[in-house]
């Protein structure tokens, strides 16, 4: 493998191949509005999800390949800055896009399925396949410029994705509070980034970096750095720019909240991670302007906030919905903990790793909600009283599901949870950790009670389930394998988060 | 030449009027436009203190801001349109059928 | 690699009855399990070894492997036995088998599920006993939950619910706690230590080789951390006042799920506390010696006060092993040979006769269909043979001599009266010998007015003798007991020998 | 070589097998295992017989046979026997009662269709072992083992009739009252350990020889920073525990006459020869340990002579005949507790053992009666039995003269020895052992009031009933152990005949003779010393003529029996019980003992278990239920900030965000 990637650093490919996976993913959305387009009459599905499915899943093939080769790596020479450093590729981007580009895949087959009696099938896959083109690129972008326009590439989509159930009043109301929500965040972030650029005359993290040593105009700049953070806030879905989460995650089609609460959260960590690290890094900034501690809080108030919700739900997916608001303050800590000299890297490493896993495990289980409504099972916990009698299969990967959200062993939920924990305590917030477990405790009450209900309670009335669907099936089985494997597995996933993290610093 | 500060006073002032807009406005296009103007006070800032440093940053950026704006209004008012068929009127505080 | 093998054939058989059909799973599960059985007999005629894992001495049956790095130290599956783990692994293949053979009768639906559960559990509590690495340790402990919750939770009584959720979530804080507490030790243990092998820290801590960690100097740090990994174990132990899952937990889990729970899983959290808390930090144990021996007391005469008061039998069983367990802190802060040893040897002892007594309350209810004290009299006439081994099963509980109980209890008595810990050893030993006159009570009462009188039962299930695949587990276990009481040295040897590098050097 | 005592654990594993086997195949058994207990307890009295002789030729043995646990770098804890004179004694009596109230009991279960009889001899058998274990331990743990199971057979003998309300009943009484002296003495037993690191009986490495030196300055051990003298006495008090549960001194007396709820040959091996005399036995098999205690002796002297008195009270008014011999068993033993108190370690052993002959004779005596009554024991409904079963009426006859202590008959001369050391010792100067003694002597009256009293309504006079009229005969099986146990109870007294030796100087004191040999520190010589050195027992060397005092005894019973012999043996002889007027009810009620104890055991600690467990349901457990609920209540609350507004999610994002950089502005001085 190292000698094309060494390659990829010389003159002999162009180094914006590097950029490949992203670009890849760009082209399916475009090729499947092709497909729409010229084919006669509506296009069957199964190509449209064949195509969008090969699209991610080639993309998510070349990331691979990139990681294990070193693309961008520090043995193949270190970062690949493109465009005037406008993008910037590397371990980090690559294994941001890794994650975009498994759930996208995942998202893609549940929702042949999903979508058989819809229209506008073609729209929904190149939307989504765009969506993850803005994330990719997210997770590239290297100044605020590409961090503001990757970021809205990535939105926009979501917006019209969540609403796509036109007829439904809850998909709609989904999308405006989305859509709202979401227009004020990114007005919010780009007036910080203009704050930002006021006091520094550049938007290139590096330069940024560079220019904050100046004492002068602090309060404009800690003014624009709370608002940058206020709009990746909005992304990740943590306080206080949650509040569309839960009805977002609850309006959109299943494998959109999917979609939404593992890719699109990754993909706002991923710019999070690299602009407050390359921008604004802890040894430069003002004293005044110590973003640290407003991450701790965002951390602590996140992750509780969202299971003290979450466990007085009764409707499963919007339990799910406070729970993924609840992990964002888990990854939240990889920030959270950050100190300057500290092992940084483990900490946003552990952190990333959470994420990866958390893609597997969270997919997984709004993938598993899909196939309910598919069955057209009601949503509360009653409604799932006995299905494991009913289906066996996907309720024992719904309850790997569970309890690895939960962090119990022997599944990856637990590994992820417990080197986060472990790299916060090492980097000497063992209170960060503290409250970390109380929270995770407390999410086993009520991850436990959708496990309760499917295994151990009696059904009230029998579930007429005709259909198997394939798709469906196939994207629960393979998040649920995932999940096991990356007890196992775990070891390279940690290793290559925590050097690719470390390089950041 | 007018000190920087009077801009971000500007901007500042801008963003306040949107973001007022936005906590008052119940219309959903009201709505929409009090976002233009928060996009607009960053646009000021930027093309300002593109002048301020003398580099063209600024200004393309603001460029790429006001193309973002139009396209979220452009997704905006879709999603608005479905809004009006499903809850007959554009009022955002009708749609509260899920909560809590 | 025998340890290995141990533990993937408890997989495997768990996996087979997994899919096995339900009618065939019971002997299915039965047969399979008897496996581990075997395995963990040989590991026991075939040791050899001496000393104890953690402290240097000789470990049996080892295997060290690194598995994955994480966070700058690595993660070893690193396994093995001593003198103290040995017994708990016998302990605990032999009990799981009995408590399949005791599920035949009351388990009658979801067979394939309940067995292949059962021997999952087994599985993870090998895992337990055997790790010698934190992490591998620390995943075969919360593994131990999950299956647990959903035999409680399945297949358990009509409040079971509420016990299942209660226990899993009260047991998995306590696990976070503790998790916490000794993350901190080892980060405050700095670069003495590459890796999370127990026998690594617990050396290093006993070297006084810990630092000042997260703003806290080294002695603050370790009682700190002492403090919370010792909440952490006493919630499984579990010891007054943390222990109000376990009756509800009994109550409601099935008659052979009881078993494992007071017999296998309580052991888990006074083994954790011999391992962790009074094997790697030893002064700090000496230095909290009486909020220590005052918990135990406590717990000793609290819990059988509170057994005392009850009328479902299985919660009288229930709290007085709150009470039982107690001796085993006392034991093991006195910090004698006796003490500790006889705290280690309590664990097996108790482990038999608590489970014998679940079984022989199961036997009966299975017949009665009720556990409560006034619903029946006179049950000795219609089943004598399991009333016979209900009384010796009880006598064994109240310390009866010849029998494992005595032995257990009386070793930890005499090394704690003995203990130079503190002066005032004695009183607490003293003041928790009572509990061998109040568990005498509860249980006399309790089978003058269940077993013996004139027969008299309120329902109309025929009451009689129980088929002998009920009464056999109790026949194995009573032998078992009368076995180690007679010979204690069967176990006590290899316990001594592992136990007694405890007892010096630490900074004791 | 082979030696008896190669045999000796066969003494005590003979009639294990017995268990074993009627426990195994009694059913199959003719006479439901019977014969393999009586075989196995003839064996062991066979042993037992032989084993003494080998004693009298003036050997003895100690070995270690079993190490139950072995300490590493710590104490071994073992098994091993110890037989000298006083443990071979004992042996014989046991075995001998055992022996005969097996064959006794052909006549009173077998022949009566009991049901349960495997169960009942398999009890009888390990009964005995446990006994026999006990006796012939070397060491204090051994013994308190053996002591416990012993505690373990009563129970189950106790409650031998299980289908009736009473025995269950009576046999949990005797195992909680005995269990709560135990735990004294397992408390003891650990502090033995703790102080001298041994617990054995014999050598000079024996606690009591190490307590010995202790005290004289010779060695130090770790007596818990108190002064050698008095944690010797608390540990000495500690084990006394154990002892005053099993020999039913005051206040745990209280199980005895209850535990006449077992079959009637149960309560002879129980009060003869087994349980009851294992309190005794223990405080003379460590009388080393006590002697040096002057306190502990003054104790056990005092609780003796006050039960001896307060017991015999009681047994002027009860109506059954198994009631009556309860209450004098009682008393009796505080004459042996007394008697080991006063000094008086011969006379304890002398009354021990012919207390276990006539005592075992008046109960199986009593179980004849019973047999003949059809198992009614009330003795109003008896009379004039003595024409109707003569051989009954004279076994008992010499039993009841024995334990009222009449001239010539056994129980004279040790009762008579008894009080005579305790006076002597007591006129050294020590007023509690006067008092002791005074009671002791006053008890004596009473003792000859009810013995007679019972023998006279029972088997003088007119029947009083029909079934006294021609009553259930009694075969050979029943006779046999009678006759054997009157002949014992009339001479058994001669074999220490101290007053005659103090009159006539012949060397007739054998059993003087015989406890002065065997092993150094467990002589009576050395007990002596020990109680001259320490206590200071005869220190004053006065000299007293045996002669007195028992003459003084003997009229005091001799009186007893007059006064029964005034109200009772006449035609139709009436309750005479009204005379006491209020005492009487008080004594009815046994001066309300069963009262306050059973409401200690079943009010007092009942109410306190409730209201514990009142506590754990409410605070402890309620407080692990609140938390869950306050966390679910302020999650319902929580969610209530999503009030589904969006405008408001509006305001909520702008003040959120307003905080933030406020705090963070004042905090880090931006608007400076």
């Amino acid at each position: 493998m190292t000698p094309d990637a060494l390659a990829l650093q010389t003159e002999t490919v162009a180094a914006w191949t590097a950029l490949a996976p992203a670009i890849l993913l760009g082209l399916t959305g475009l090729a499947l509005l092709g497909v729409d387009t010229l084919w006669p009459d509506d296009p069957s599905n199964a190509v449209l999800a064949g195509v969008a499915a090969a699209g991610s899943i080639l993309s998510f093939a070349v990331t691979g390949w990139f990681l294990v080769a070193g693309t961008g790596q520090a043995s193949t020479g270190g970062a690949i800055a493109l465009y005037g450093d406008a993008l910037v590729v590397d371990g980090m981007s690559l294994f941001f896009t890794l994650i975009f580009t498994v759930v996208t895949a995942m998202v893609v087959v549940a929702a042949y399925d999903y979508l058989d009696d819809h229209s506008h099938r073609a729209e929904f896959y190149s939307l989504t396949l765009f969506a993850a083109t803005g994330m990719a690129v997210m997770a590239t972008a290297n100044s605020l410029a590409t961090v503001f326009i990757s970021l809205e590439l990535a939105s926009l989509p979501s917006y019209a994705l969540v609403a796509f159930l036109k007829t439904d009043r809850g998909s709609v109301e989904a999308g405006l509070k989305y859509f709202l929500i979401g227009a004020v965040s990114s007005a919010v972030l780009a007036f910080g980034i203009s704050l930002v650029y006021a006091v520094t005359g550049s938007l290139v993290l590096g330069d940024v970096a560079a220019a904050i040593g100046t004492p002068e105009m602090a309060g404009v700049l800690g003014l624009g750095v709370l608002m940058i953070l206020g709009g990746f806030a909005f992304k990740t879905a943590s306080v206080p720019f949650h509040f569309w989460a839960p009805e977002a995650y609850e309006g959109a089609p299943a494998p959109i909240s999917a979609f939404l609460s593992s890719a699109s959260k990754a993909a706002g960590f991923a710019v999070a991670f690299r602009v407050f690290v390359q921008a604004f890094p802890l040894e430069a900034v003002p004293a005044g302007v110590d973003w640290v501690i407003a991450f701790q809080v965002l951390a602590v108030v996140t992750m509780t906030l969202g299971n003290f919700a979450a466990a007085t739900q009764e409707n499963v997916k919007r339990m799910l919905a406070y729970s993924s608001i609840g992990h964002a303050g888990y990854a939240l800590i990889g920030l959270a903990a950050l100190t300057a000299g500290g092992p940084n890297g483990d900490v946003l490493g552990a952190s990333m790793a959470h994420l990866l896993v958390y893609g597997f495990m969270n997919t997984g289980a709004f993938l598993f909600i899909a196939l309910v409504e598919h069955w057209g099972v009601g949503r509360t916990f009653e409604d799932y009283n006995g299905l494991a009698s009913t289906a066996p299969i996907a309720a024992v990967a719904m309850t790997v599901f569970m309890f690895s959200l939960a962090g119990l062993p022997p599944f990856g939920g637990f590994l992820s949870k417990y080197v986060l924990f472990y790299s916060a305590i090492e980097a000497g917030f063992w209170w960060l950790a503290a409250v970390g477990a109380v929270n995770s405790a407390l999410s086993l009450f009520y991850y436990s009670r959708v496990v309760k209900a499917m295994w151990i309670e009696t059904p009230v009335a029998d579930f007429e389930i005709e259909s198997r669907p394939v798709g469906l099936y196939t994207a629960v089985l393979f998040a649920g394998v995932g999940t096991l494997l990356l007890l196992p597995g775990f070891g390279p996933v940690i290793e290559t988060a925590q050097t690719v993290a470390a390089t950041l610093f | 030449m007018v000190p920087p500060e009077y801009y971000l006073l500007l901007s500042a002032a801008v963003f306040c009027i949107g973001l007022f807009g936005i906590l008052t406005r119940r219309n959903a296009l009201l709505f929409l436009m009090s976002v233009e103007l928060m996009l607009n006070a960053a646009n000021i800032n930027l093309v300002a203190f593109s002048y301020v440093w003398g580099n063209i940053t600024g200004q393309t950026f603001g460029l790429f801001t006001m193309a973002l704006a139009a396209a979220e209004v452009a997704v905006g008012i879709g999603i608005i349109l479905v809004l009006y068929r499903s809850f007959d009127g554009v009022d955002v505080t009708d749609a509260t059928t899920m909560r809590w | 690699m025998i340890i290995e093998a141990l533990i993937a054939v408890t997989f495997l058989a768990a996996l087979v009855v997994f899919v096995a059909p339900n009618a065939a799973a019971a002997k299915l599960a039965a047969a399979l399990s008897v496996l581990p059985v075997v395995g963990s007999l040989w590991m026991w005629a075939a040791y050899d070894a001496s000393g104890n894992a953690l402290l240097g001495g000789e470990i049996a049956f080892e295997t060290d492997v690194v598995w994955l790095t994480a966070g700058g130290l690595d993660l070893h599956w690193f396994v093995g036995v001593d003198g103290i783990s040995l017994p708990l692994v016998v302990l605990t293949t032999v009990l799981t088998t009995l408590a399949i053979v005791s599920a035949w009768t009351p388990i009658s639906n979801r067979e394939s599920q309940f067995y292949g559960l059962v021997l999952l559990m087994e599985a993870n509590l090998l895992g337990v006993f055997t790790a010698l690495d934190f992490f591998a340790w620390f995943v075969f402990w919360e593994a131990v939950l999950v299956p647990m919750y959903f035999l409680i939770g399945v297949w358990g009584g009509p409040n079971r619910r509420y016990a299942a959720i209660k226990f899993f979530v009260y047991t998995n804080i306590a696990s976070l706690v503790m998790f916490i507490g000794f993350i901190a030790l080892v980060f405050g243990l700095g670069d003495s230590v590459t890796s999370l092998r127990l026998p690594e820290i617990a050396q290093a801590l006993r070297a006084g080789e810990l630092g000042g960690f997260a703003g806290l100097d080294a002695a603050t740090l370790k009682t700190v951390a002492f403090v919370a990994v010792f909440i952490g174990f006493a919630v499984k132990v579990p010891v007054a006042p943390l222990h109000t899952w376990l009756p509800d937990a009994h109550v409601e889990a099935p008659t052979p799920v009881s078993v494992l729970l007071a017999g296998v899983l309580l052991k888990m959290g006074t083994y954790a506390l011999l391992r962790f808390n009074f094997t790697m930090m030893p002064d700090v144990a000496t230095a909290l010696v009486v909020p220590i021996a005052g918990i135990a007391v406590i717990s000793v005469i609290y819990g059988a006060m509170l057994a005392l008061a009850q009328e479902d039998l299985k919660r009288i069983v229930a709290y007085s092993s709150v009470s039982s367990m107690g001796y085993v802190i006392l034991g093991l802060v006195a910090y004698t040979t006796y003490g500790v040893g006889g705290a280690t040897f309590q664990m097996i002892a108790h482990g038999l006769i608590s489970g014998l007594m679940f079984m022989a309350v199961g036997v009966i209810y299975n017949t009665t269909h009720t556990r409560m004290v006034g619903d029946m009299s006179g049950i000795a006439d219609r089943m004598p043979v399991t009333a016979g081994i209900f009384v010796a099963g009880a006598f064994g509980y109240m310390g009866l001599p010849l029998m494992a109980g005595f032995a257990g209890e009386f070793f930890i008595f005499k090394g704690s009266f003995a203990s130079t810990v503190h002066s005032a050893m004695p009183l607490f030993t003293a003041a928790a010998m009572f509990g061998i006159v109040i568990v005498a009570g509860y249980l006399l009462f309790a089978m003058q007015r269940t077993l013996f009188g004139p027969f008299s039962f309120d329902d109309d299930y025929d009451v009689t003798t129980a088929p002998f695949h009920d009464v056999a587990p109790l026949a194995v276990l009573l032998l078992l007991t009368i076995v180690l009481g007679v010979a204690p040295d069967l176990f006590f040897g290899m316990i001594q020998e592992a136990v007694n590098p405890i007892l010096t050097g630490g900074g004791l | 070589m082979v030696g008896i005592f190669d045999f000796t654990p066969a003494i005590v594993l003979l009639p294990f097998v017995s268990f074993l086997i009627a426990l195994a195949v009694g059913d199959h058994l003719p006479k439901g295992g019977a014969l393999a207990g009586i075989t196995a307890t003839a064996g062991s009295l066979a042993l037992a017989i032989g084993t003494v002789l080998a004693v009298a030729g003036g050997r003895t043995y100690d070995a270690t046979l079993y190490t139950w646990a072995e300490g590493l770098e710590a104490v071994n804890l073992t098994f091993g026997v110890l037989i000298d004179p006083l443990s071979a004694l004992m042996l014989l009596i046991v075995t001998l009662v055992a022996f005969l109230v097996h064959v006794f009991s052909l006549g009173y279960m077998n022949d009566e269709d009991e049901t349960g009889l495997p169960r009942y001899y398999a009890g009888l058998g390990l009964f005995t072992a446990s006994m026999l274990g006990f006796v012939v331990a070397d060491n204090l743990l051994m013994a308190f083992m053996f002591f416990e199971l012993v505690g373990l057979c009563s129970y189950l003998l106790i409650g031998f009739h299980f289908r009736e309300p009473g025995p269950p009943s009576a046999a949990k009484k005797a195992f909680l009252v005995t269990r709560f002296g135990d735990y004294f003495f397992l408390v003891g037993v650990v502090a033995v350990f703790g102080t001298f690191g041994t617990a054995a009986f014999v050598g000079s490495e024996s606690f009591p020889a190490l307590a010995e030196a202790a005290l004289r300055g010779e060695t130090s051990v770790n007596t818990f920073g108190f002064a050698p003298q008095t944690w010797f006495t608390i540990v000495g008090l500690l084990v006394l525990g154990g002892v005053i549960g099993k020999s039913a001194q005051y206040p745990l007396h209280t199980w005895l006459p209850d535990a006449m709820e077992g079959p009637t040959p149960v309560s002879a091996l129980i009060h003869a020869a087994t349980m009851v005399a294992a309190g005794v036995y223990l405080v003379a098999r460590m009388y080393g340990f006590y002697a040096i205690s002057p306190t502990a002796l003054a104790i056990i002297a005092f609780v003796g002579g006050f039960t001896a008195l307060f017991a015999a009270t009681m047994g002027l008014v009860k109506r059954e005949i198994k009631q009556v011999l309860a209450y004098s068993t009682i008393s009796q033993y505080g004459y042996m507790m007394l008697a080991l108190g006063g000094g008086g370690y011969v006379a304890a052993t002398f009354h021990l053992m012919t207390h276990a002959f006539f005592k075992a004779l008046l109960f199986l005596g009593a179980g004849s009666v019973i047999i003949a009554m059809h198992h009614n024991e009330d003795m109003w409904d008896m009379g004039g039995l003595r024409s109707k079963m003569p051989v009954t009426y004279y076994t008992f006859l010499s039993g009841s003269l024995a334990l009222a202590g009449i001239f010539p008959f056994a129980g004279f001369w040790s009762k008579d020895e008894v009080l005579y050391e305790t006076l002597l010792h007591g006129l050294d100067g020590d007023p509690i052992l006067l008092a002791a003694y005074a009671m002791g002597l006053l008890a004596v009256f009473f003792t000859g009031l009810y013995t007679f009293r019972m023998v006279f309504l029972t088997f003088h006079g007119d029947p009083r009933s029909g079934t006294a009229e021609d009553p259930h005969g009694v075969r050979w099986n029943v006779k046999f152990p009678l006759v054997v146990l009157g002949v014992l109870a009339a001479v058994a007294g001669f074999v220490n005949m101290v007053p005659v030796k103090k009159v006539t100087g012949l060397k007739i004191d054998f059993l003087h003779k015989w406890l002065e040999h065997g092993y150094a520190g467990l002589t009576v010589e050395h007990y002596g010393e020990l109680l001259h050195d320490f206590p200071h027992y005869g220190s004053a060397g006065l000299e007293l003529s045996p002669l007195g005092p028992g003459a003084v005894s003997l009229g005091l019973a001799l009186a007893g029996a007059v006064v029964a012999h005034r109200l009772y043996n006449v035609p139709e002889p009436v309750e005479h019980t009204d005379r006491l007027g209020e005492i009487k009810t008080v004594l009815y009620n046994n001066y309300y003992q069963d009262e306050y104890q059973v409401w200690i055991a079943n009010g007092l600690t009942r109410s306190i278990a409730r209201a514990a467990n009142k506590f754990d349901g409410g605070v402890v457990d309620g407080v692990v239920n609140g938390v869950s609920s306050v966390s679910l209540f302020s999650g319902s609350r929580i969610r209530r900030i999503q009030t589904g507004v969006v405008s408001n999610y509006a305001v909520l994002l702008t003040l959120g965000l307003t905080a933030l950089i406020l705090a963070f502005g004042l905090a880090g001085g931006w608007f400076v």
